[in-house]
């Protein structure tokens, strides 16, 4: 197992444990050290069970990890509910007022740290004296959220965090850090919502609409806390329709543009899909997944809506399906997003997830002065008649914009003929369907190559999708430290396929393995669909948690796919 | 100078005596007289025979899908304020599947031009009731009558206050073609809801029905009055108000967004110094 | 080829060819003929150029066909356009006004034979007495049709059927029909549209609720005449969102409920059938096909939507899919879709198009009077406290009705407990989910058997779905005719799949060809999802038009499979 | 007889202090009052804060999609108008996500008791605009404030003539009260939009707020006067007007089906001999 350390901070929603996490992430990073974050909240504001862990470490960590090293227990539940994950040697920080139920660790006189409102600091500040971070990089974290509130909350943080410092250090608990942070340069803390709306930014969006809805809003949230500085224009429609009716008009019209939500919103778009593939109008389309059917659980993580969002819509027509796998993928996977859907003038879908979504990480500064931007239509010389939808081999017509110049744009949700207006006649039909379609032969020359992690040729290969690209290939990389030649296949683009790319690998394995978050095995199917191949078994997870290393580990050992492991 | 000829001239499929005929001259005859040069037009429409209108002169068109019209159109105009966005569609679309929009659209009071056919029936579909349909109108998926209330979309308009809300008659074209020009220079949402007979399946309305009831609004009539254009707005029936019914000051929802307030959004350059501030920011 | 003969109505829009072509397949029915009605209209009221085609004979018939033997132009472009399908022999009815283009047949003096207003009537007259139809079976429908409109236009119809007759009988032009009439039972006129809502009505429907949409429109005009006298409550809704929750809460409720609609109302009932599925409510959905994207062809025919259909609604969860190929599958297979709704609780889809909906056959009355009805919820004893999703083996939980007894029913769309209420306990929700694709192993009990049309093991198979299952059939046996052992194989249920239903046949015969309405061969790949298997070869049409025994003709000819054939 | 516990008591996921609770507190009140007993009452809801209600008390409840509780509601009363079927929802999920059915189903005046926890925001999500949310409501969503004209749902059920049309405010539970049981007596469409602070993500309309502004209607208004309770319903702002603010007699939806006369559909027999009759003419 990488050498990380994860610490826990659980509590109920409203009681700040939030700003706790979020505080004590922020400083782990600045520290040095890599974090993973997993969140794990319920659908209400207050009360409750919400979780906010982090696992840190020096080396190249990036999955989820059930295992808690370090407790900080809001309240009596968190004590209950996580005991069973405590590693061994684990710590439990708690009010003296709560029942640590034999657990080893810190009873905390919080009343006598600081007054109630200003608990938090000082759990932060416990926890932060343990993990060893330096207490000015903790009041310097603390005044840049409060700062704003006034001098007299700062000044009264500040109390409260010199008390718990001064407490800690008088309890001579020590904790094990997973060796030396790391030196280089400062990393920024993004999760993957955070990163897919910087990557859209850089890429050219011009205009977002949304409804609000978990766990997508917070990309929505991220572009209008900059629209006005970045020249983006928002809008909360009404509906999901609207949404999407609304970006694919300001898309025709020449703002590149994109929708977030999840899968009850993206059901309602369905239609609005078809729309941008019959007009020809680039979109890009953000399906943050979570448990379904219907409302589900909404705010729990899922790999469910693959083949639905590779099937949305009616009648036929181009798509491309991106899944990012981490926080740098969401940024590097909205920007071509961007330029796939301008390029083949169609739909381009993102999925992403719950677990992905509320990630932070510790990622590389994102380099975004040398980066190009879209540029939506088409610039150079159009023959007359301008024809929007004249005959090409590729399916890709020039786009001019309305009103840019002379020559008028005519789009049409019927089948139309190649000057936009709408035709009965047979043989154009046939025409345009081959026009339309052939824009997948196009985007085949753009796929994302899967990334293969470990030997070619193994025992054993784990294929993936998305976000559980980092589990799956740290299950493997364990395994092979165990003595199975293992390896992780990791899929960011899901449609279209080029076998090409990946059939030899999974034929030169010995047993191939699927590890989906859902409860069908829907890549499974779709490989199989698109060229045959027969999986060896699956690992597949669908109660609404992230998949982590240990439950694949687990579970391959509970299917005697590998000995048993406890993990 | 742009004349109506540059708007030109093309076979519609409606059936003769429709309608939509004049309604379409009404509106090549509103946008020459408005010195809006074809290019400069953005039609939106939706799906049923109204929202063929467009494909019968020479703008720019988006023609999107059945009910969302309003939408597509509110991209293209925050997209794009300084096109001339009109959005052209029946009853059905409008004020049926697109219903939610329509409210909205109005509530942001939005710069679109909006002309509803409105032949109080689903025409393209063969005859079904729309919601202004008159309550106990019988079509054959409505035997017994329609049993709700009508919606009355200049009331609703006047209400949420869109900046511009009329009623015009396609059998008035010329007033039509007056109300157009007035709606086609207002900032901010402007609906003219035109009634227009439906000769094959609209057997009660028909222009003769129509012609009895319309009634111009009064010299004396002040639109910018909202208590006084909302009781005009609720009539209909035996009288029914056309004309400019009622004017509002509100701004227009392009003109409140920051982002908007350098222009267009088309072909701008990403600053990339900003952005660069942006993810220090993360640190 | 099958013998017959075809008819063409074609004309204007609003030129009363919908009259004459359903008086006359009335007529021919009534004679004792076998008919396949082929209706092409365009989107409009008033104009433009449909056609209806009559097939007659009084052999098996059941799949549409290109050439015509006989073609009615009410107007010169129906010669213009139909000229190329005419039959050696064929003849022409048109106006003495018309150009005749050189075709043989019958010029007729319209305007001395009647009014312009009986134009029509006078054209059946002429039609029908070249058919050898009694002047008397031609007055009857055309009484019966217009009777209600008071006796002027009786008498003048009679008088423009009398003056037709003489002056047709006067031109001693002769016409070749195929064959001899049945002589059995008398059959009924119905089209796919027309039994699917006879057997909804026949299977217990109670609730229906759409909103208009080419071509399902007449399924709910059909329900609404009989409504009344069925006791069935139908409403027309404010849009498709409306219309698939209205059925959902109707069924909930205790009403077997139904919704009609095509793609783009589907597209929008994408998040209700996820809510069907969660809260495990029965609904039927019946999907009227027609070609894509967006509003495409909205008066033409397609199978493009299965693949939509199949995976329609975020998150996962069990469903059937029938397909129809007839009339009479249509009357079967909505019953069948009743049963299953409330077998397994949740949504039934059925895939017809609009060629199926609109074509007019004789069919042996549907014998009604035996036939079982659902019964909506559970009527037997229930565990107290009951709870609406009690743990089932098959998934399958006793479903009462709120109101009908002193027992809550609670129903939810969010993950739920056993008795209904929202819950996050992610061990309830793996039970959950396990419960509700329990019931896809149930649904597999009870899959239509695919049917084999030909002999086992021939050298070439011809496999399809839904309504092409005549055209192939057909097809195939001509293919016999000619010396080639060809079988085809029609599915009538697309999923959930047995493969031990058809797997042996498609392994036994030497080839296998996929016959489908669309371009991207939807039927083929889930098979081979499904069962591994590979196509070897394919016949795709999506140009708006039927699939016709010619058309896989020419096109296995053309791709080299068998010997060229001209038909 | 029925009482208030037979409604059960049980724990909620709202904030302390949520307006939510004295509304859930009412419901019950009324329901007891009324004499129903929980097996004849259907609740249901969307999504949202407010449509957990009906899972803290004891009834039958089909607990939806977000903004599709009216349509399902339609649905089941139209299969058994027996129920006494209650929609209870927030102003997201029933002015936002489902304006269009809002419209519809006041225009049918179908059977149905609709209470709207109005909080003016989206709780559940965390706090952005409604509908509801008066023009200039800052949130993280809308940081310039919102831009669009606040819908006044009261004004749109008397404009569309439901039969009941109400305001109530969670801070005055017994006036509320008084109001649902009058809600749940009425035929037809009865509204209730409740003021309902959300004490988490609306600071500006709280409890205070709104107190210092509701006014209860004077003894002399005459709820059965259209006009008079349209002027009534379009006033917002300084002051808010609460209480039975518009009564009408237009027949319920489900009284004018034809189907329905027989009573529920709930458990018929198929006709069979009028099927075959049906068959028997198409021959
Ligand atoms: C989502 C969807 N539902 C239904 C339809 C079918 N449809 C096309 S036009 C129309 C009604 C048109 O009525 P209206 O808007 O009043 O226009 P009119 O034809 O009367 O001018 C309908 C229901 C569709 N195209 N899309
Ligand atoms: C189709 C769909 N879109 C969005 C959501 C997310 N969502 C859940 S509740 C909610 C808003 C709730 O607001 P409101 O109805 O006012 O209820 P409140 O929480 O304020 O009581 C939203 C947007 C959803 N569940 N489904
Ligand atoms: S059907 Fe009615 S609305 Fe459509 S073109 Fe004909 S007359 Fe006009
Ligand atoms: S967020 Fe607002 S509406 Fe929701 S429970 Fe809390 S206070 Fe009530
Ligand atoms: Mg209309
Ligand atoms: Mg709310």
């Amino acid at each position: 197992m990488r050498d990380s350390r994860q610490i826990l901070i659980g509590g109920e929603a409203g009681q700040g444990l939030v700003t706790v996490g979020q505080l004590l992430s922020k400083c782990l990073v600045r520290a040095g050290w890599r974090i993973v974050v997993t969140q794990g909240y319920q659908s209400r504001v207050r009360g409750g069970h919400n979780s906010w862990a982090i696992r840190f470490g020096s080396g190249e960590i990036a999955a989820p990890v059930e295992p808690v090293d370090l407790l900080v227990a809001l309240d009596q539940e968190s004590v209950e509910r996580h005991r069973g994950e405590l590693a061994p040697g684990a710590l439990l920080i708690a009010d003296e007022s709560l029942d640590p139920l034999g657990l080893p660790g810190l009873r905390v006189p919080f009343a006598k740290l600081a007054s109630a409102k200003h608990a938090n600091v000082a759990a932060l500040g416990v926890a932060g004296t343990l993990l060893g971070l330096a207490e000015e990089l903790l009041a310097g974290a603390v005044e840049e959220l409060f700062g704003k509130k006034g001098t007299d909350t700062t000044a009264e943080n500040r109390r409260a965090l010199a008390e718990a410092y001064r407490w800690t250090l008088s309890t001579n608990t020590s904790f094990q850090l997973p060796g030396q942070p790391l030196a280089a340069a400062p990393r920024i803390m993004v999760n993957g919502n955070e990163s897919l709306a910087l990557g859209a930014l850089s890429g050219g969006l011009r205009f977002l609409s949304f409804y609000p809805m978990t766990p997508s809003t917070s990309i929505a949230l991220t572009v209008i806390e900059h629209a006005t500085a970045m020249g983006v224009v928002t809008e909360q429609a009404e509906d999901e329709i609207a949404v999407v009716n609304m970006a694919i008009g300001a898309s025709f019209a020449g703002a590149p543009a994109m929708v977030v939500t999840s899968g009850g919103g993206f059901a309602l778009m369905a239609e609005g899909l078809s729309l941008a593939a019959m007009t020809e109008t680039p979109l890009v389309v953000v399906l943050g997944q979570r448990p379904g059917p219907a409302t589900g659980l909404p705010t729990r993580t899922g790999q469910e809506d693959l083949e639905f969002a590779l099937h949305a819509g009616h009648g036929e027509f181009a798509r491309a399906l991106l899944a990012p796998g981490s926080p740098e993928d969401c940024f590097a996977i909205a920007r071509k997003a961007f330029f796939l859907a301008e390029l083949f003038q169609g739909p381009v879908l993102v999925l992403t997830d719950q677990f992905l979504a509320d990630s932070y990480r510790a990622v590389e500064p994102f380099e975004v002065r040398e980066l190009p931007a879209v540029r939506a239509g088409f610039a150079g010389e159009v023959t007359v008649p301008y024809r929007r939808y004249a005959a090409a081999e590729d399916g890709v017509s020039p786009r001019l914009l309305p009103g840019q110049t002379r020559h008028l744009v005519i789009a049409d949700s019927d089948e139309h003929t190649e000057d936009g207006h709408l035709t009965e006649d047979l043989e154009v039909r046939n025409r345009m369907v081959a026009k339309r379609l052939a824009k997948l032969e196009g985007l085949r020359w753009e796929v994302i190559q899967p990334r293969l992690d470990g030997p070619a040729g193994a025992e054993l290969l784990l294929v993936c999708w998305g976000s559980s690209g980092a589990a799956v290939a740290e299950a493997a990389a364990e395994l092979r430290e165990r003595g199975t030649t293992a390896a992780a296949l990791h899929f960011t683009q899901v449609w279209p396929l080029d076998p090409g790319q990946f059939l030899g690998a999974l034929r030169a394995a010995k047993r191939v393995v699927f590890v989906e978050g859902n409860a069908t095995g829907q890549f499974e199917r779709l490989i199989r669909r698109e060229t045959g191949f027969e999986a060896g078994g699956n690992v597949r997870r669908f109660d609404g948690l992230p998949i982590t290393p240990g439950y694949i580990l687990r579970a391959l050992a509970a299917a005697g796919i590998t000995q048993g492991v406890s993990r | 100078m742009t004349t109506v000829a540059d708007y030109g001239t093309y076979e519609t499929a409606w059936c003769p005596g429709c309608g939509n005929h004049a309604i379409l001259g009404a509106m090549k005859e509103a946008l020459a007289s408005s010195g809006l040069a074809p290019h400069q037009v953005l039609f939106i429409s939706g799906i049923g025979q109204a929202a063929k209108a467009p494909h019968y002169l020479n703008a720019n068109l988006f023609n999107g899908l059945h009910g969302r019209a309003l939408p597509a159109a509110t991209g293209a105009k925050l997209a794009n304020p300084a096109l001339k966005v009109i959005v052209e569609s029946g009853d059905g679309c409008t004020y049926g599947e697109g219903g939610n929009h329509f409210l909205a659209a109005v509530r942001r009071n939005i710069g679109l031009t909006v002309i509803v056919h409105d032949n109080q029936v689903y025409g393209l579909t063969k005859g079904q009731a729309s919601p202004t349909s008159d309550e106990g109108f019988v079509t054959k998926a409505q035997p017994e009558g329609v049993h709700a209330e009508p919606f009355n979309p200049v009331e609703t308009a006047v209400a949420l206050k869109a900046n511009f809300v009329a009623r015009g008659f396609s059998g008035m074209p010329e007033h039509l073609t007056g109300l157009i020009r007035q709606a086609l220079a207002a900032p901010g949402f402007a609906l003219i809801d035109v009634l227009q007979p439906c000769v094959s399946f609209n057997k009660v309305n028909t222009f003769a029905w129509y012609r009895q009831r319309v009634r111009e609004l009064p010299a004396g009539h002040d639109p910018t009055d909202w208590a006084g254009a909302l009781a005009v707005a609720v009539r209909w029936g035996e009288e029914i108000p056309i004309g400019v019914i009622y004017r509002g000051s509100r701004p227009a929802f392009e003109e409140r967004v920051p982002a908007l307030a350098a222009g267009p959004l088309i072909g701008r350059e990403v600053d990339r110094e900003r952005l660069a501030a942006i993810v220090d920011h993360l640190k």
